[in-house]
């Protein structure tokens, strides 16, 4: 059980650091995870060299999704954007520090996958921007 | 008679699985697909080490032998049903396809513009989205029976929408998120008084419960082997005869012909006018050893174990403190409990049980518009079968106490 | 390298079988189907007895194992194409429902009255009504590239057709009646120089004959696993990457969505968007390992362990007074010899070749329009694959004399 | 072999006594057996009595179709046509005198399914005039 549930992503999933919603922001994106709901917002502050100056998700869904998301933000503050679009899945589950099913990895990369949406600036999320 | 479940879960290889060294499977995931007895795989395996060939077009022995248990298996499927005959059976690859069937041939024949159907809130998507997709098409309107609070369906809103003169009305025997039975018998009387057709989506009501289709006076029943003890890959469309006789061909190719020359072709008599293509041959031989197998148990066995399980596991569940049970009492229900736990997504209930190897699904269950109506994205599901034991809902339940320690 | 036929045989238990006692199987029917060696019957027992479970909605251990060897059986007949991703294969029921889920979305979202398809006179059924239907529907207009009396294509004609600026040209690799091997490359890279897509009957190619989708240049391909060492139940379509995201759904329902709202849905991303409901799982996983068995052997090496037995067979049958040997020679064609004898109809052919345990079809193998050409209602038709010896050609050639001692 | 391809039907196939067609007739029909191209056509006259005067069948296909034809013809000439309308499946097999598997019994039930829907008047013939 310890490696799954781990204290760090209970802890995340219940005082989350950047749960939120940046108004005025830069970078703003959302989408679901179809098949559970959970449901994740993004939104981004960048500065005048291009790093993410601050940084909120907003949404609902299991543990794995919440915490991933948090985790992530967290992750991301005073990176430039370029980095963070090479973000990969591995770089995420590193944060999470667990092995996960396909379908859980769904949940922990939903963050991901609306982050990087986010700052290509595209219409639409897609599975490819997480391989 | 009841059914001597630690005798006949024997017949079931993989519930001796462990699925971690030491962790013995407990699965209560059959409203998803059901595990399979020795005499299903036994009958496949044979099938194809003694008899396996092409059917219906082939003279030599292996290919009248197959065509010979192809067509056996109907009459099974057929008798299982009660169907007045085996050519009113059509095999598909599962509930979804027999009701998309209906939606492109019946349906796209028989209805325009403005026409009515009424689905209910609870239906799955298999009985929602070929429906709406005609909608979207032929400005065809869909109306809904709604879903009361208690998981029931509002029979005095269906009456009313009854005095519309809708063309069909399009149920599910029994809810795979709220286990709730619904009145067919009633539901279609009201149905043909109105002038509409009906379509039954049986893919839980016919693994679970004696589903006859003369005394419901169903028009079309749709379901899937996979959930009633067979293989994958296969289903089934029961349908009226004259309908079947009359709607137009859904794919076209071989088989489903009489005749075909360059620019025309005759379409075949039923069932095979909606068989086009080697259909899954071997695993119609599983479905009719999995009919056979439910019939040896008998239907009235099986609603009743489930009904005893399921009661037993309602009742437990409700004395879990922020555990909320969704449907009906046990008494209007079959062997499915959905439920939330207050704080803990059901994904996260899912994955810790799975720890203990407790097998639940969590999500929407394919009826998302169901958990839109009670506000909530996802549920977690226990469902139960014939090899379902009182000490695995015990698993649930302590399962379900422990994701309470974690999330504390 | 050469396949040890030999050796292989004992991989199938069916061809031990004796079809009546002291009378052996002679099995050759493979065209028709496929029998199947015992690593596949083993990978599905195994996954039926181990694994079991419905996929992509489920968290716990057995869903995802489940999960991961339906997508992994996906990967595998993607890399045997050599498809550019596994996203590109949609598992169908068989070939036919391939080209029907192509003429229902695809087409019909595609092509309007006048809009013109070419097939061609050798098609099989599946391949032509579905055609057919769009074409009543439409108002769509079939052309059709000739076939020469030796059974090639005439491509001059074809490439008159193309000047009228065909949508799509849809024709088969291979010919299940006179094993003609088609020049796709050739006929892919004159389609798409004219505008049109090109959908390709892969049912015979795909298991015989190395296929590369990228090197051919195809857009869509449609095959069956039971022609290719693999169960019945499940097939597959191959299409290109824009063309599969752009298509509308075909079937609607469980899997095939993201979201579904109860006047409104999202259908999911491809490949799922056209697989709706419970998909053959087993039967994937058994797929999966027929394509492993074949990769073992080499496509290349069973090419030409069928070249040299087709080029056999028809010195053999030729020798016969009174036969006919359909079709071009033996370096143009796969492993496929249909045949007339003079006076006798070929299923009385069949039949008394019955007698002595070889199995050959007769009929007009779903191929009426190609016999009407030739003038004739039915051949018999003998079909090799990897597992078929020389001895099983003089079996038939044996049975033929008899026949005709019979016939007088 | 012999139970199969008995004498009687290679006899009746290659010299069949009732092949032709008349014309006038009172009962014409006929039709095919998709599966193979089988083709029988049933041409009778009928005389005051409610008897079959004569009958002749045409049509190509197997040995088993046309051997059938020229047994079922012969069989009744003679017979009241009300008599004909009752004849089964087990009446045919019975003057072939074989068994036989469920396509190639479509091959000798052909002539009784064309025989029947002529007698009847029906416009189609169809499978369940031979059960
Ligand atoms: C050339 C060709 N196309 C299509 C098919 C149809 O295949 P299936 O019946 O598996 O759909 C066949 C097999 O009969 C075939 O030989
Ligand atoms: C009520 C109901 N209808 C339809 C289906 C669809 O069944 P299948 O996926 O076998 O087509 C299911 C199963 O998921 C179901 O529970």
């Amino acid at each position: 059980m310890d490696d799954l549930y781990r204290e760090l992503i209970i802890d995340h999933y219940k005082n989350p650091q950047f749960r939120g919603h940046l108004d005025p922001n830069d970078i703003h994106f959302e989408d679901d995870n179809p098949l559970c709901g959970d449901h994740i917002e993004v939104t981004l502050r960048v500065d005048g060299s291009g790093k993410v100056a601050d940084g909120r998700f907003d949404g609902k869904g299991c543990a794995i999704s919440q915490a991933s998301a948090d985790l992530l933000i967290e992750s991301i503050i005073g990176k430039p954007v370029e980095d963070v679009k090479k973000l990969s899945k591995q770089d995420v589950l590193d944060l999470l520090g667990i092995e996960l099913g396909p379908v859980r990895l769904k949940c922990a990369l939903l963050s991901l996958k609306v982050l990087k949406a986010g700052v290509y600036g595209l219409g639409e999320s897609s599975e490819a921007l997480i391989e | 008679m009841t059914l001597d479940v630690n005798l006949l879960r024997q017949d079931f290889p993989i519930l001796s699985r462990e699925v971690r060294p030491g962790i013995p499977l407990v699965y209560l995931d059959s409203t998803a697909t059901s595990q399979k007895p020795r005499p299903v795989l036994e009958a496949m395996e044979a099938f194809y080490r003694t008899n396996n060939a092409n059917i219906h077009r082939g003279v030599h022995t292996l290919a009248e032998e197959a065509t010979a248990m192809y067509e056996q298996a109907r009459e099974k499927v057929a008798q299982f049903i009660n169907a007045p005959s085996a050519e009113q059976i059509i095999f598909t690859r599962n509930a979804t396809e027999s009701i998309n069937l209906v939606a492109y041939t019946w349906a796209r024949a028989n209805l325009k513009a403005g026409d009515r159907i009424i689905l209910t809130e609870m239906e799955h998507h298999s009985n929602m989205v070929p429906w709406i997709m005609l909608a979207t098409e032929r400005g065809v309107e869909l109306e809904f029976i709604p879903v009361t609070p208690d998981g029931l369906l509002d029979l005095d809103v269906y009456r009313t929408l009854l005095t519309r003169s809708p063309k069909l009305v399009a149920v599910s025997g029994m809810s795979n998120v709220l286990g709730t039975i619904n009145p067919i018998a009633e539901i279609v009387r009201l149905a043909h008084a109105a002038g509409a057709i009906t379509l039954v989506d049986g893919a839980q009501s016919v693994p679970h419960l004696p589903v006859d289709v003369q005394a419901l006076g169903v028009d079309f029943l749709a379901f899937s082997a996979h959930k009633m003890l067979g293989p994958s890959g296969i289903g089934a469309l029961y349908g009226r005869h004259d309908l079947l006789e009359k709607m137009p061909p859904f794919m076209g190719g071989g088989d489903m012909i009489k005749t075909v020359h360059l620019r025309s072709f005759a379409p075949n008599d039923i069932p095979h006018k909606y068989e086009a293509g080697t259909p899954a041959i071997a695993e119609a031989v599983g479905f009719g050893a999995a009919v056979d197998y439910l019939n040896k148990l008998g239907m009235q066995a099986v609603a009743a174990h489930e009904h005893e399980i399921v009661n037993y596991a309602l009742d437990r569940l409700e004395e879990i403190p922020g555990v909320k049970v969704f449907g009906p009492t046990a008494d209007k229900k079959g062997g499915v409990a959905s439920f939330t736990l207050e704080g803990v997504h059901p994904h996260d209930i899912a994955q810790i049980l799975d720890r203990d190897g407790v097998a639940i699904r969590a999500g929407h269950h394919c009826a998302q518009p169901l958990h839109e109506k009670f506000g909530i994205t996802a549920t977690a599901r226990a469902s139960f079968y014939v090899y379902s034991l009182p000490q695995e809902v015990d698993a649930l339940v302590n399962g379900i106490y422990k994701v309470k320690e974690i999330f504390g």
